[in-house]
């Protein structure tokens, strides 16, 4: 799928499409359409999750799910206010994403509901719980 | 099985490609980075190789001003050489950098 | 019974650290937990306190084998973050280094593979092969390892014409090793005994499981970034994406060294369309506040490299996604089902590259209790 | 008197520990020479085998704390005695073993299981999981080999008139040539060569050492003088099977007079038993490791076969 076919699925599910360069589509979504979206991409055979990222932009959370369709790269941007880190998994849609998920709520702090084995993945077992490396206020 | 075989025994009549390292020696190619060399006379004190260093191994001398190199933390990648206006810096083929005492491995 | 064997994090067959617990039935194995994490360095909140030039020396550390795609990948992301275009001839520069790269990984990775199934003699020729990939990138780039064929902007060093005889020697040499190698091990029955029918991956669970790179290409995915998402010179250069069907370690053996074919073709395309030209362009000092992926096909497969600026010198965040990464759930269903015995050539099969993976801090392995090292102890070590 | 001291002679130097030892050592020097050149690289100087011994001498005897320590500590010792027993047994210098005894055909075959059984039981004492799997793959591989050994070696003790004794076999290759030259036994020579392969756990069949999976397997906890001693015991019983392939099949220690000069018997044989141990380099060399079900499968159908084929011809024909 080249980049302008990718755009005009995502439109429906996402506000703010811009086609960056000859081969990136960025959306931002929110926490209630980013489900249908994800399901309505594999269900058009894009299985490939390249991977989620999270970024700590000061007053929210921004998670971007990458997602490798043919010829483009989707990034799909879903904003989460610090108050409330509650996501839905996306484990059944791409079972790839299980070390991703388990990334994201050890480094970031957001919690993945539903995720089959939410254990740490990369810090040592006596990490201190309330600290995640990746954010913003943890200087050193 | 003795796919192999052939290869096998032709390797027992060739030359071994191993060479008995610190009696022989292998040439290097000239573009070779090794240990940064600093030829004091020729420096102008301008401190871009200190600036340029990712390692911040590089430290200009407080009364000479000239740079020195601590061996301990420089990767030799090769820019304060690359970056130098009067070449002062050079990259030499010596790799060989094994010391007893790390704080004096400086490349004065 | 089943009793349960711990296999690392320090074990001859890995070559980095990481912790399997395998269930085991007798010799068959059931169940695969894995702890990864030993060699973690934080690299990726390192490299938000470091300017974007000393950040590129520090995204080449990331994995001690591919690290010009990493450092290609880092330079990509950055540079369409800062809007700058690498002159042509750099373009090409960067191809040749990336595949001299993969050649010498794949060779590297097949060395380790026929040590695991116990085959030496294999193991040390297919390493004086390896040779030639790295005197070439040893005379083009000055080092074998780390080489300099990329830079923000364009290449450091140019490739001299007077260098280009000894490349395409070496190239015929690396060409006639890797088919002799196909041939050795497509037809040698105590490699076939060993390799073939282990640790399947069905393309099935490849596609589900986000395998990439040659693991997923073994068992018939057709995906490969050089030419889905072409990058550096590779629009301008032919070749095709090598794929197996059965997708056992066999057909990953045999992927890789057909890699190295493709491969050796690309560097001679590159070497004849080669443009004359500036090598590099200027990057600046600052760069405006702008989101990018830079997305490069590493010898393990698609890296990604996720970079937002904020105007100043340094990055804001940068995310790193390696192939070993991906490739890591894709173990179970190769694993499980198995004997004890296939578990080294198994999980040495997808070529893990744990340094990849894992970025965090130090072990303390005498008291066995974990310690974080802040970053001015890490300096206040090697003063 | 004079006796006693021929036999203390006998056990200490001549065929026995100075003699067996050096030999094995050296033939293993030669053999990782050869397999550095057929590597394309240079290899360990000859005598590589002394300096390895010599430095896990000087190193300190550690116990692990987890092991059976009597077990741990004596079966080294064990098995290095047995492959001593051995080698006495063998007719080294002329057709007339040292110890001879009626049917020695039978001792030497349980004689050189016991360095097996030996290794078996540290890897068990030895208190650690990759002792345990590599003993338990030992015990696997040694019901492979042995079937096709014990076949192999009657067939020989059939063609030469049913007489388990070593000499007789000996005499009886002196008047109508090598054993292997018979056509009845061709078959069971190869069979030999791939048991004794597998009961040196060289590369095809090293199971239970497979340093990639197991570590070490039976010896992964042993070190310094123990580990010493295992490994002089491991060369001794390269230089012993290979010995007892040759006597049984070619020939063993025939005293020839070439240019009018008179060469003892134990040169040709040496140089036979240099033979058999540099055909299993080159097969070490050219193959990859089996799994242990598939050695054992291998073990039971081919050179089992081929030895029963030839006892067959021989008790007919």
């Amino acid at each position: 799928m080249n980049v302008n076919e990718v755009a005009r699925l995502i439109k429906r599910y996402a506000d703010d499409v811009k086609i960056v360069g000859a081969r990136q589509v960025f959306a931002a979504t929110d926490k209630e359409r980013y489900l249908e979206a994800l399901t309505a991409l594999r269900d058009n055979d894009l299985k490939h999750l390249t991977t989620i990222t999270g970024a700590d932009r000061g007053e929210f959370i921004e998670i971007i799910y990458h997602i490798h369709c043919g010829g483009a790269l989707l990034n799909l941007k879903l904003a989460l206010p610090k108050t409330d880190l509650e996501i839905e998994t996306v484990t059944d849609i791409f079972p790839g994403a299980i070390l991703y998920e388990r990334d994201l709520m050890e480094m970031l702090g957001v919690q993945v509901k539903g995720h089959p084995d939410p254990r740490r993945l990369f810090l040592p077992d006596d990490w201190p719980a309330g600290k995640f490396p990746l954010r913003k206020e943890v200087k050193k | 099985m003795p796919r192999m075989l052939p290869d096998v025994l032709k390797n027992l009549f060739r030359k071994p490609v191993t060479v008995k390292y610190p009696k022989q020696r292998r040439e290097l190619p000239e573009n070779f980075r090794g240990k940064p060399v600093v030829d004091k006379e020729k420096c102008i004190g301008c401190g871009l190789c200190v600036k340029v260093c990712p390692d911040g191994a590089i430290t200009l001398d407080e009364k000479t001003k000239k740079p020195r190199i601590w061996m301990g933390l420089c990767m030799m990648c090769g820019r304060c050489a690359e970056v130098c206006p009067r070449k002062v810096i050079t990259m030499s083929k010596e790799f060989e950098l094994a010391t007893y005492n790390k704080y004096k491995a400086m490349s004065e | 019974m089943t009793f349960i064997l711990p296999i690392g994090p320090q074990h001859p067959a890995l070559e980095e650290p990481t912790h399997f617990r395998i269930e085991v039935k007798g010799e068959e194995i059931v169940g695969v937990d894995l702890r990864l994490g030993y060699a973690h360095r934080g690299i990726e909140k390192a490299l938000t306190e470091r300017s974007y030039a000393h950040g590129f020396y520090l995204s080449q550390r990331v994995c001690g084998i591919c690290n010009a795609t990493h450092s290609l990948a880092f330079t990509r992301a950055v540079e369409s973050v800062a809007g700058v275009e690498c002159p042509d001839r750099a373009r090409y520069i960067r191809v040749i280094d990336g595949e001299l790269e993969r050649i010498h990984s794949h060779l590297l990775w097949a060395g380790i593979a026929a040590h695991e199934i116990g085959f030496t003699t294999l193991f040390m020729l297919l390493w004086r092969d390896r040779e030639h990939a790295l005197d070439m990138r040893e005379l083009l780039f000055g080092h074998r390892i780390y080489a300099t064929g990329t830079y923000l902007g364009g290449a450091r060093v140019d490739i001299e014409q007077k260098h280009i005889p000894q490349l395409t020697r070496a190239l015929a040499e690396l060409e006639k090793s890797a088919k002799h190698y196909i041939d050795v091990c497509t037809s040698d029955r105590t490699v076939i005994a060993r390799c073939s029918g282990v640790g399947v991956l069905t393309k099935k669970d490849a596609r589900e499981l986000c395998a990439v790179g040659p693991t997923a290409r073994a068992s018939g995915v057709d995906f490969d970034i050089r030419r889905d998402d072409p990058y550096a010179a590779y629009d301008e250069i032919r070749f095709d994406v090598v794929t197996e069907r059965d997708g056992d370690v066999l057909a990953k053996v045999v992927v890789r060294l057909r890699e190295i074919l493709e491969s050796v073709e690309i560097i001679r395309q590159a070497i004849d369309a080669m443009p004359k030209g500036p090598i590099r362009a200027k990057f600046p000092e600052n760069v405006p506040e702008n989101e990018a992926v830079g997305r490069v096909e590493a010898p393990r497969g698609e890296l990604m490299y996720y970079v937002r600026s904020n105007g100043t010198n340094k990055p804001e965040r940068v995310r790193i996604r390696t192939p070993s990464y991906a490739n890591w759930p894709s173990i179970r269903p190769m694993l499980v089902g198995g004997t004890i015995a296939e578990i080294p050539i198994v999980v040495a099969s997808i070529d893990p590259c744990f340094s990849c993976t894992d970025r965090v801090t130090i072990v303390d392995v005498k008291t066995g209790k974990a310690r974080i090292m802040t970053k001015g102890e890490l300096r206040g070590l090697q003063k | 008197m004079i006796e006693t001291l021929w036999y203390v002679f006998a056990y200490f130097v001549f065929p026995g520990i100075l003699f067996a030892s050096a030999v094995g050592l050296l033939f293993m020097g030669i053999d990782r020479k050869i397999t550095g050149h057929m590597q394309h690289r240079i290899g360990p100087p000859i005598w590589q085998e002394f300096l390895d011994v010599g430095k896990l001498f000087c190193k300190e005897d550690v116990t692990p704390a987890a092991a059976n320590s009597f077990v741990f500590n004596c079966a080294p010792l064990l098995s290095f005695g047995a492959l001593i027993a051995v080698v006495l047994l063998l007719p080294i210098n002329s057709a007339q073993p040292v110890l001879t005894s009626v049917a020695d055909l039978i001792v030497i075959i349980y004689l050189l299981n016991i360095p097996a059984v030996c290794m078996m039981l540290a890897g068990y004492a030895s208190g650690c999981p990759f002792g345990t799997i590599g003993s338990s793959r030992y015990v696997i591989q040694l019901f492979g080999y042995e079937l096709a050994f014990i076949i192999a070696a009657f067939a020989v003790a059939a063609k030469a008139g049913w007489s388990l004794g070593l000499s007789s076999i000996v005499a009886y290759q002196a008047q109508n040539g090598w054993m292997a030259f018979q056509v009845a036994l061709i078959p069971a020579a190869i069979a030999i060569l791939i048991a004794a392969q597998g009961k040196l756990l060289r590369v095809p069949f090293d199971i239970p050492e497979a340093e990639s999976e197991i570590v070490h397997g039976p010896q992964t906890e042993y070190s310094g003088p123990k580990l010493a001693i295992l490994r002089i015991a491991y060369d001794i019983e390269l230089f012993v099977v290979a010995a007892v392939v040759v006597v049984l099949f070619f020939g063993g220690p025939v005293p020839h007079t070439i240019g009018g000069v008179h060469i003892p018997g134990v040169v040709g044989f040496l140089i036979k038993c240099f033979g058999i141990v540099v055909l299993s380099t080159v097969i070490r060399n050219i193959a990859a490791r089996l799994r242990i079900d598939q050695a054992l499968k291998f073990f039971w159908t081919f050179p089992t076969l081929l030895a029963a084929i030839s006892l067959f011809l021989v008790m007919v024909v």
